[in-house]
């Protein structure tokens, strides 16, 4: 198996269910001749032409919006935004519109249609480059999102989204695009959307990541685990919307103790809605309160401050050792 | 070369039966009888529909709509231009033209009784469900647009309909920007019924006409008398033709008016002079249609009755037919939120019909 | 003290607050002549100009982004959306500007700008005029977003957005514009922004709700305390973020139970936050999971069903009912 | 009247200093010496001041930033033509114009080092900080002009800055649309330079000029030379009056060209045909501005000499100083979030402090 990073698996991805169904078209600012910012869809537009690999004008509504007709009309999009700071402008077609069809029309019409956008920070980036809002994505009921966390997931995430009959928000951790590499089968494989991965088992606490969180916290785990000699559970959430709780109840309900990282900010955030679940199905197994690992309730600060704003393995750690000690 | 005049742009106006009947027989469109009959009794429908609507609003058998009286020609001459293969894109006024591409009354009723029962255009018939955010259907014309011409369907291309309010949104900008550089095959009509809720035609815009935005993006741009279906028949012909044979997208604006209130929840008296809408009634499309058939001896008094005896009927069977449904599946929603089955959602499924049964039972409780 | 509706109410504040500060003006569509699609800027028109009550285009995303101009330059503009449904238009200007000039700048530009909508459902209105999406609003760092339930604290809480030094997110359960009379202060009025409200103290449960969810909450309330014998302690949120999060966990460490009634969708909503919160704070106190009474993850059913999807009566003394019983 | 046309429109070009040097005497603006050799000298700051970000930027030094080089003419042309009162809104490529707005170099490196600190052009400055969501600063400027027209300060205009990338979005749309209905005072600049990352102009909208997008607002539009700094203070000084004068916005198309990279994040290369930048360095505004400041004789090589040694030596002790700037205040963004005291935050506040605090003691353990 090749070993790829995951912009090369995204891209992989693409081509194969481009190659596949000529109905995949891709559709976005910059994602033609020069293959993406981030490269994700490089080498498309060669192979596959101007008008399956589509650069559009600056206008991210319109982008999206044209998306949703394409669907509706049998094609299956997959539309880039440059950065997710950008999406809001998309998310009237998004919330009025994508999310909708189905439910509007009783299954008559629908929008199977992705939109990936680059998301996170530590990338020493501009303003609104930098911001994780998945929770804004995952409140709007017929939405799916989805965030993969490695280079093999992203692709099988990436192959299962464009093949899902619903609109699918696509959130690719920038920070993670070239970090590493992982082996990626040639052979087309996917996974289920809906479904959290336990990364590895544990008696002792659950921890539950998405994303570029994954990283920074698998090493707390393996830190604690270490040092103080017990067994965590990790899970990797993958799909925020519709979430998998009863993945993460179950464990809890194991382990007693919970421990959850979340790169955006504090407050209505993914956190809260996993508290909330164990709240409703695992109140009586906690043995400390869960324990939320996040960035702050402020606008993300420049890239001078920010490294000190998201979670790191010294927090999460901290928090771990904490809940244990509970 | 200092200070040089590089480009210069102009715009038309068509009009081919004005408001006393005289015809531009040049202009006129070769349309065969039954045509002239069908978009005929299509807005004589429409306008009787309505009226009907608007009683059952009122008397809370139905919900909130907006009524398109005044503007069936603008909205039934280009759907008769229009074939199957086209796509029909409307926003939430075009009832007479959702009913020429198919649509039941007793579907029409069921979406404004509040049930997504009545949405139920599927998508063999390319016409797409009503859309309620100003301007936010004409993206996805767009996108239809290309797909067709992706798919090499040369008979097929999108039309769009949005108001005067909607040529003031970004969409609107977007959408025709797209569609100029892809070529798409649209067909863009904008309805300037000369209102937007309370706000005038000349606080939606400066410009002179409508029209005119076209020059923007480098798109022909034509301004029609709305309330001449010929015209409107004839516009839109002509756009579709040149989208079909890839030529690109067109901008209409159709020149109308709104005769009656913006939804059954407004009152037009807090802001519209009432001489205004006397004036546009006497430049209603639907006489001055009838008319034209008439003097083309394809119409006459006979004629009228019966088909006016015909629709009252028609409509009226439907409501009946409406009224008798009551069988909605109270959990649908939860069918139709996603394509793939998960457990969160089934959860709240149960939920929800659990609560539903003891809402029941105390009911029955309270009841004995 | 003259007794008035939500709708005159609000209109109260914004009248004595054009009528002291000439910066406030109002803009948004059919606001002017029209006196809004609800009325509540009636009359406003004829008494303060054209200039001071900004009939507009039809355009949320201009009609939000010029008020931040207005606000820039020292005006204090109350902008409408006409119904919370089409605020996803503007979303970008508000997660992009109004709420970053403070922490863009160190505090040196700030926005003072309220934007009101109407939310909320069970009016019999057409898709879009249904939904309850506070939660969207209050995950955006930098922004405030406050909910009347009553006549007079609508007139209070929106005197005080209106001098508040910061981008208000203002929305009016529609619901209740006409639904009830208060009596109402005709002295200008003002309430803390960021701070809840304990609408009646009790010591066996606690019952948080806002806007239109008050009044059905506070009928079940009293229905389960009459049958039951128990008292019950409701807390009106007033302020969806800030949070006043201490508030609901000094209640519950006092209840130990707590219901939460939210209009909008369960997942990644309000009451999410407010479970994490007793979570962090007051899990040791908790003698039973903390109970959710919300619309279900499905898209607003049209109005024909959507009475039976809206937490009502019922559902809530069910809830308590059950809380109780734990 | 069948199809008769309505209206006319045409689009001009102005340029009053080609690229050859050749002056058009009459349309020459009147400007004082002191004002010719100041706008000089900016847009010579500003092509060293890219040049050495560049440096830093390759060397970690800074983050990423938008070089303004070769579109130093139509950015310093309008600023030149604006006073104090008037409003300078800009996108995120105009830093030419922000130094001659009284912006410090040493605030432009710490903004582009990640830190706040460098955003701190005050309110009184008129000088808005960088926008970069795109066009999402039109609609600011627009509210802005609103403000000052209802303040009756007639001699303050907004001048907003924006790309060709720019002109597609529904800002730009909306907010022109609003600035002609209300007749505000704004000119709208659009930065042609030919490329939005790797979308070409051709490919960001099909019209022939993007001045002619006026026409849909009923607003005037010019296309003018945006490498010749006279004809773009010309054109700005001309639509400032007007805007003063209560004549409402104007749209300007600068037709110039991004000589440099996007950002320091792109490559060039993989879109765009080296040829194409070398025939615009043939236009490049900064020489042909020097040519004719030396055949009016107040310009010559040993002020320029001189010009450039300061300049350099005010670049270098900008990069000491701004290098030696270290003590930012880590919990800051908790300062700035409202302009009210929440518990929430400061609480949030104090588990920020605890947490760098357990850092550092973490960090001094694992070093002892
Ligand atoms: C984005 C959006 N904003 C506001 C509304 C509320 N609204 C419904 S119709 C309307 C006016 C529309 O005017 P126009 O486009 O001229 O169409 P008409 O109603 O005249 O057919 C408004 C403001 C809406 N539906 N969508
Ligand atoms: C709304 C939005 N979408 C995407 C981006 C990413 N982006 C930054 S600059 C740019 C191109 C801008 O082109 P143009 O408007 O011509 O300005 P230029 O960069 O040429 O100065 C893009 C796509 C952005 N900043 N904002
Ligand atoms: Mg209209
Ligand atoms: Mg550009």
């Amino acid at each position: 198996m090749p070993k790829m990073n995951m912009v090369q698996a995204l891209n992989l991805a693409l081509d194969q269910e481009m190659s596949a169904d000529d109905s995949v078209v891709v559709i976005g600012e910059d994602v033609g001749v020069d293959g993406g910012v981030f490269r994700v869809t490089d080498g498309l537009y060669d192979k596959y032409g101007e008008e399956r690999v589509i650069d559009t004008p600056l206008a991210e509504s319109t982008i999206y919006g044209s998306a949703i007709g394409m669907a509706l009309a049998g094609l299956r999009p997959v539309a880039e935004m440059q950065f997710s700071g950008f999406a809001y402008f998309m998310l009237a077609q998004l919330e009025s519109h994508a999310s909708r069809f189905r439910s509007r029309t009783q299954g008559l019409w629908t929008v199977p249609l992705v939109v990936r956008m680059p998301y996170g920070g530590a990338v020493r980036a501009l303003e609104h480059h930098s911001e994780s809002r998945e929770a804004t994505f995952a409140h709007f009921p017929g939405v799916k999102v989805v965030i993969p966390s490695s280079p093999r997931n992203a692709r099988a995430l990436l192959t299962a989204s464009i093949r899902d009959p619903d609109p699918v928000v696509f959130m690719e951790p920038k920070r993670s695009y070239r970090a590493f590499r992982e082996e990626v089968p040639e052979a087309e494989e996917t996974l289920e959307i809906g479904t959290a991965q336990v990364v590895q088992e544990g008696g002792d606490l659950t921890v539950v990541a998405w994303g570029a969180m994954i990283r920074p916290t698998l090493q707390a785990v393996v830190q604690v685990q270490e040092k103080r000699g017990v067994s965590i559970e990790l899970i990797d959430l993958l799909t925020i919307a519709p979430m998998d709780g009863n993945r993460i109840v179950r464990s809890v309900e194991k382990t007693g103790r919970c421990v959850i990282v979340q790169e955006a900010p504090r407050s209505f955030g993914v956190a809260s809605e996993i508290i909330a679940r164990l709240n409703d199905k695992a109140l009586l197994s906690l043995e400390a309160p869960v324990k939320r690992v996040t960035n702050y309730d402020v606008v993300t600060p420049y890239f001078g401050r920010e490294l000190m704003y998201i979670p790191d393995v010294e927090r999460i750690s901290g928090a771990i050792e904490e809940t244990l000690d509970f | 070369m200092p200070l040089q005049e590089i480009d210069n742009f102009s715009i038309s106006y068509l009009q081919i039966l004005d408001e006393h009947g005289n015809l531009d027989d040049e202009l006129e469109p070769q349309l065969s009888d039954d045509e002239l009959v069908r978009v005929y009794r299509s807005m004589v429908l429409a306008r009787e529909a309505d009226k009907r609507m608007l009683m059952l609003q009122r008397q809370g058998r139905i919900g909130t709509f907006a009524p398109c009286t005044g503007q069936e020609a603008a909205v039934c001459g280009p759907t008769l231009a229009m074939t199957k293969k086209d796509w029909f894109v409307c926003s939430f006024r075009e009832m007479p033209g959702r009913l020429m591409r198919g649509e039941t009354l007793l579907q029409v009723f069921l979406f404004y009784n509040g049930y997504e029962e009545g949405n139920t255009m599927p998508p063999s018939s390319r016409t797409l469900p009503i859309a309620i955010p100003v301007s936010s259907q004409i993206p996805h014309a767009v996108g239809i647009a290309y797909a067709m011409k992706y798919r090499g369907e040369k008979d097929s291309a999108a039309v769009v309909f949005f108001g005067d309010g909607g040529t003031s949104q970004g969409d609107f900008h977007e959408a025709l920007n797209f569609a100029s550089l892809w070529q798409a095959p649209v067909v863009f009509i904008c309805q300037n019924n000369h209102w937007a809720i309370s706000i005038p035609r000349n606080k939606q815009s400066r410009s002179k006409t409508l029209a005119q935005k076209a020059i923007a993006y480098d798109m022909p741009g034509i301004q029609v008398d709305g309330n001449d279906v010929l015209a409107m028949y004839k516009a839109t012909r002509e756009a579709l033709d040149r989208a079909h044979a890839g030529d690109g997208p067109t901008l209409i604006e159709a020149v109308t008016y709104r005769l009656s209130m913006h939804t059954t929840a407004d009152d037009p008296k807090k802001y519209r002079p009432e001489e205004e809408v006397q004036e546009w009634w006497k430049r209603d499309p639907v006489p001055r249609f009838r008319l034209y058939l008439e003097r083309k001896n394809i119409w006459n008094a006979a004629l009228q009755e019966d088909m006016e005896t015909e629709i009252k009927s028609e409509v009226d069977a439907a409501v009946k037919e409406f009224e008798q449904i009551t069988d909605f599946k109270p959990d649908a929603p939860f069918d139709y939120i996603f394509g793939s089955e998960h457990a969160e959602i089934e959860e709240q499924r149960a939920e929800f019909l659990a609560a539903s049964e003891a809402r029941l039972l105390n009911k029955e409780a309270a009841d004995a």
